[in-house]
């Protein structure tokens, strides 16, 4: 049992759980997105810059979570940094790939490593969103969408 | 019906089939009765009986399948209506569980009853069952919602619901039990307050109807509405009692077949009882399996039923508050066998994860009331609820998980 | 699926523990289905199961159970996905049964595009369930509602449609299979008159989903709603299909839990998807229960299982029309294996009563379809409807009791 | 299988609802109440003369049922005419309790004798309707309600 809990739970999720990167709300910021979890009642918003040339140039995030999804937004937010917005997509897309794909194909994931921490939630389905809800945020944040996110 | 031996755990455990299933290798400690309720061997029998041996269409038919299926169907509304204590059989409608009973009262009540300016009256206790489906016809109507607030424990405030009592309040909705927190709400003090203004009052009872008995004449509740899955048996059956008086003047919730008397396309004219409330074909094997999930709880007794979980309540309130950094949410006189909290540091979800994999089963979230948690300033808690067959050792399993939760996050 | 054996219709007969029963002591000749069908021991496996070894509410637990009782519950919804070929899982709704799915819709859709004068088509096939809930809204809308006519043999007129399609139209709603009679609509080209037009159209499919395979998509359906206990699944189930591009529009019908993003006493916003419109907890073991019986006709292949109903539908028809002064009731070209008759000088409520002593379950009286009846000059009808698991000693066993109830008025 | 079915269409039923008494409107008529039977379709009118003393000096009926149905009401004519209102009250009841009492207690039962050939349908629940309805009709038209009775 400790087995798959220690997958889920690995020393740097811990670690960013417990010392979230880039947590804080950044002034001025350009764009910000509003993810909502309905199933737990967890929100989280992301403050964007993203300058001309469409880069995210800084980005930070305040609310509360669990530790699956704090760390998750944390890791986002380092790893978004100095990215375009399509590179923030693509990453976005083999994030999500890389938590719904069976088992077997974890492996074959395009996903960087920073993010492969995270592989462990997919045998936690019911844990999935809690690792995708910032993503969503991020995506509501760089479509300008007013509207909120929701992880589903 | 209750005999005179006393109340047996091990027993009972031993009627629901559930308790053979190991989990994650591990033994099954369910604490998660208060969002649905594992079943009887009693009430799947019933459900496979009425499927093998006695199954057609209830109502129209003639013939023997018909006519069996007819009786057990009608037999179970008169289960639950003596079961209730209510006056006549046409004042139990059967649904689909409490969310449908009180979107049918909301809509065909409030249509009938509201007008623009007009006040409903609900409490942060509520589950959002109970606080939706009046938002959606209070809009309709013009109407408002008021929420009677609670004080730090739990408690419905009395004094503040009868400063909102009004000649603007149409209906008053409260829950007898909050699902979230326990508290059991003094629901005979609120109907007779809002009788004296002349305002009807719905109880919500889902959380309720499993751990006590309930009179809904003793009550002299309006509507007393409870779903069939947190009181051992099926999905999909829940139930709506109504005084007659109001039923009566009541229109239709849903058109179909069964609720009519004459269709035409001019005019159609419609059922009296609850058949004007039952369109379509009803849940029958479910409605059937409730009316046995009742006789079985009956048979071991709501006094004897009610001292054991109360037991169980304090014991798991000590062994709880023995851990550290741990807050319980509500701390009413009265409650049911509900305890809810939280941990310093520790999110609830990453709590209910772990604690899965010992193989113990709580609830995790804002257990749909998220009034009540916005007033507690949390997002969600860890809820543990029990129902008759839980034991001590199921607050061991818990506390020990706990611990273990507390050692992983060190 | 379908494997490449013939139809055994015994073995079928087999997989269904109620033909083992007696009926006054006499062999139980089922021609009922039409008012709710039989169900085979997978089913009954599948429900025990659903509650014996995985059970607990869905969607918000994170413990093992609850986990379980999600994956099968909505893995149920992309069977019944897959079975209609919808585009998406948020197009397909759990209801508690077709006439729930109609008054979602019709209240839903209604509030949203119906103005005064507007008006909603139906036919003079429908049963009531696709009838009184769209008197309901129009009278609350000020709309009307209109019904195409049908010839002597039963058949909707497709010239009549045409003439009562308008600008006003906002809404067709017409059956795919008459329960009364048995007439196969064609709802493809009605589908395609009226988008012509710009109109949405709803199919109520609950007497075409036990007798053919439904691809929604290539019929182009707006909504297409059906019931399990038809489909030889549990009572308590239904489903509404919707094209995304409604549903998104339309407002919530029934609110409480699971269907909200977030509720406070201010303001409520609601889920998006299929959860918008299944608001408290859903008949979770039904759905498991229909998921299974869809699995199993798919085994059996709609090929065959059409081919052989419409060999009895063949064979009733030419023995029933030997009996003296017997009249059969809709007589279309197309037609699902249903007969419906009367008989000179005797009732059918007399007829239903005497076949019963002999086995034979029909069924006797206006079928919810009173404006058909009413076309026909005729309170009433015998039915007898036809599913799989019927085989020709079912259609002597008919005839014989005929023949019994003539000598009996004799 | 007979035995009950015999007992239900006895001889007098069977006459009675091939050649039923009363049968017509009777104008005129000082009241009359319509039955309905939502399960099969089924309506029956009564049409009814009541003197200033409150005796029912004619009554008839019209429409359409079944055996039973057009038996009893066509029975019912029969007894009720020249009784007073509250006899025909007393006699409703004395036939819904025969109906629905449980077998053993027929014998005891009070209903005349004209009415007890009707004690067969008491095997026959879902039947029990279609022989009361026209004693609703009956009730609504002493109790000169303009509403529909149904056997309900
Ligand atoms: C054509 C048709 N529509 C609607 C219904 C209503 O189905 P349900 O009673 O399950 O809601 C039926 C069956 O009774 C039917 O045959
Ligand atoms: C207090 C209370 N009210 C209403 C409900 C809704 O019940 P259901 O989901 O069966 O409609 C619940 C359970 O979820 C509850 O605990």
């Amino acid at each position: 049992m400790m087995d798959d809990l220690k997958s889920l739970y690995q020393e740097v999720i811990l670690d960013h759980s417990k010392s979230p990167r880039n947590f804080g709300k950044i002034e001025p910021h350009t764009t910000e997105g509003h993810g909502d979890n309905p199933l737990c009642g967890d929100q989280v918003t992301l403050y964007v810059n993203v300058d001309d040339a469409g880069i995210i140039t800084d980005i930070s995030f305040e609310g509360k979570g669990c530790a699956i999804s704090t760390a998750s937004t944390s890791l986002l937010t380092q790893l978004v940094k100095g990215k375009s917005k399509g590179e923030a997509t693509e990453l976005f897309g083999q994030f999500q790939d890389m938590v719904t794909s069976s088992p077997e194909d974890t492996n074959r994931s395009e996903a960087p490593d920073e993010l492969k921490v995270l592989a462990g939630v997919k045998q936690f389905p019911m844990r999935v969103k809690c690792a995708t809800l910032s993503w969503h945020a991020l995506k509501a944040a760089l479509e300008n969408k007013a509207a909120l996110a929701t992880s589903e | 019906m209750n005999d005179m031996t006393t109340f047996d755990v091990e027993k009972i455990r031993r009627d629901f089939p559930i308790f053979e299933e190991k989990i994650h290798g591990k033994r099954l400690t369910f604490l998660d009765s208060g969002a649905s309720a594992q079943k009887p061997q009693v009430v799947l029998d019933a459900v496979k009986s009425a499927y093998a041996e006695t199954y057609a269409n209830v109502h129209r038919g003639v013939h023997y399948l018909s006519q069996k299926s007819t009786e057990l169907y009608e037999g179970a509304r008169e289960t639950v209506r003596a079961h209730l204590n209510a006056e006549s059989l046409d004042e139990v409608i059967f649904t689909k569980n409490t969310t449908e009973a009180i979107n049918l009262v909301a809509q065909s009540y409030g249509l009938m009853a509201l007008k623009p300016g007009d006040e409903i009256i609900l409490s942060y206790l509520e589950h959002h069952s109970n606080i939706v489906p009046w938002q959606l016809i209070a809009e309709r109507m013009g109407a408002t919602v008021k929420a009677v607030p609670i004080n730090q424990d739990g408690e419905f405030l009395m004094e503040e619901f009868e400063k909102l009592l009004s000649e603007k309040t149409k209906i008053v909705a409260v829950t007898h039990v909050s699902n979230a927190i326990g508290t059991i709400v003094p629901v005979k003090e609120i109907i007779a307050k809002a009788h004296d203004k002349g305002v009807p009052v719905l109880i919500d009872g889902s959380q309720a109807v499993p751990h006590m008995q309930v009179d809904v004449q003793d009550l002299d509740a309006d509507f007393y509405v409870f779903t069939g899955h947190k009181l051992f048996a099926p999905t999909g059956i829940g139930v709506l009692y109504g005084k007659n008086k109001w039923l009566e003047q009541m229109p239709p919730y849903q058109g179909g077949g069964d609720m009519i008397n004459r269709v035409t396309f001019e005019k159609t004219t419609y059922a009296t009882g609850h058949s004007k409330f039952e369109a379509g074909t009803p849940p029958i094997v479910q409605a059937i399996g409730l009316g046995t999930a009742i006789n079985y709880v009956n048979e071991i007794g709501f006094d004897k039923i009610g001292a054991h979980e109360q037991s169980l309540l304090a014991y798991a309130t000590e062994e709880i508050r023995k851990l550290n950094n741990v807050r319980i949410i509500g701390d009413a006189p009265h409650k049911a066998a509900i305890v809810s909290f939280t941990m310093d540091g520790i999110h609830p979800h990453d709590i209910g994860t772990i604690i899965d994999q010992a193989g113990v089963a709580v609830r995790v979230g804002h257990h749909c009331a998220q009034p009540l948690m916005d007033f507690y300033d949390v997002p969600s808690t860890v809820r543990a609820s029990f129902a008759m067959y839980n034991n001590r050792d199921d607050v061991d399993a818990l506390v020990d998980a706990m611990q273990m939760v507390q050692r992983f996050f060190a």
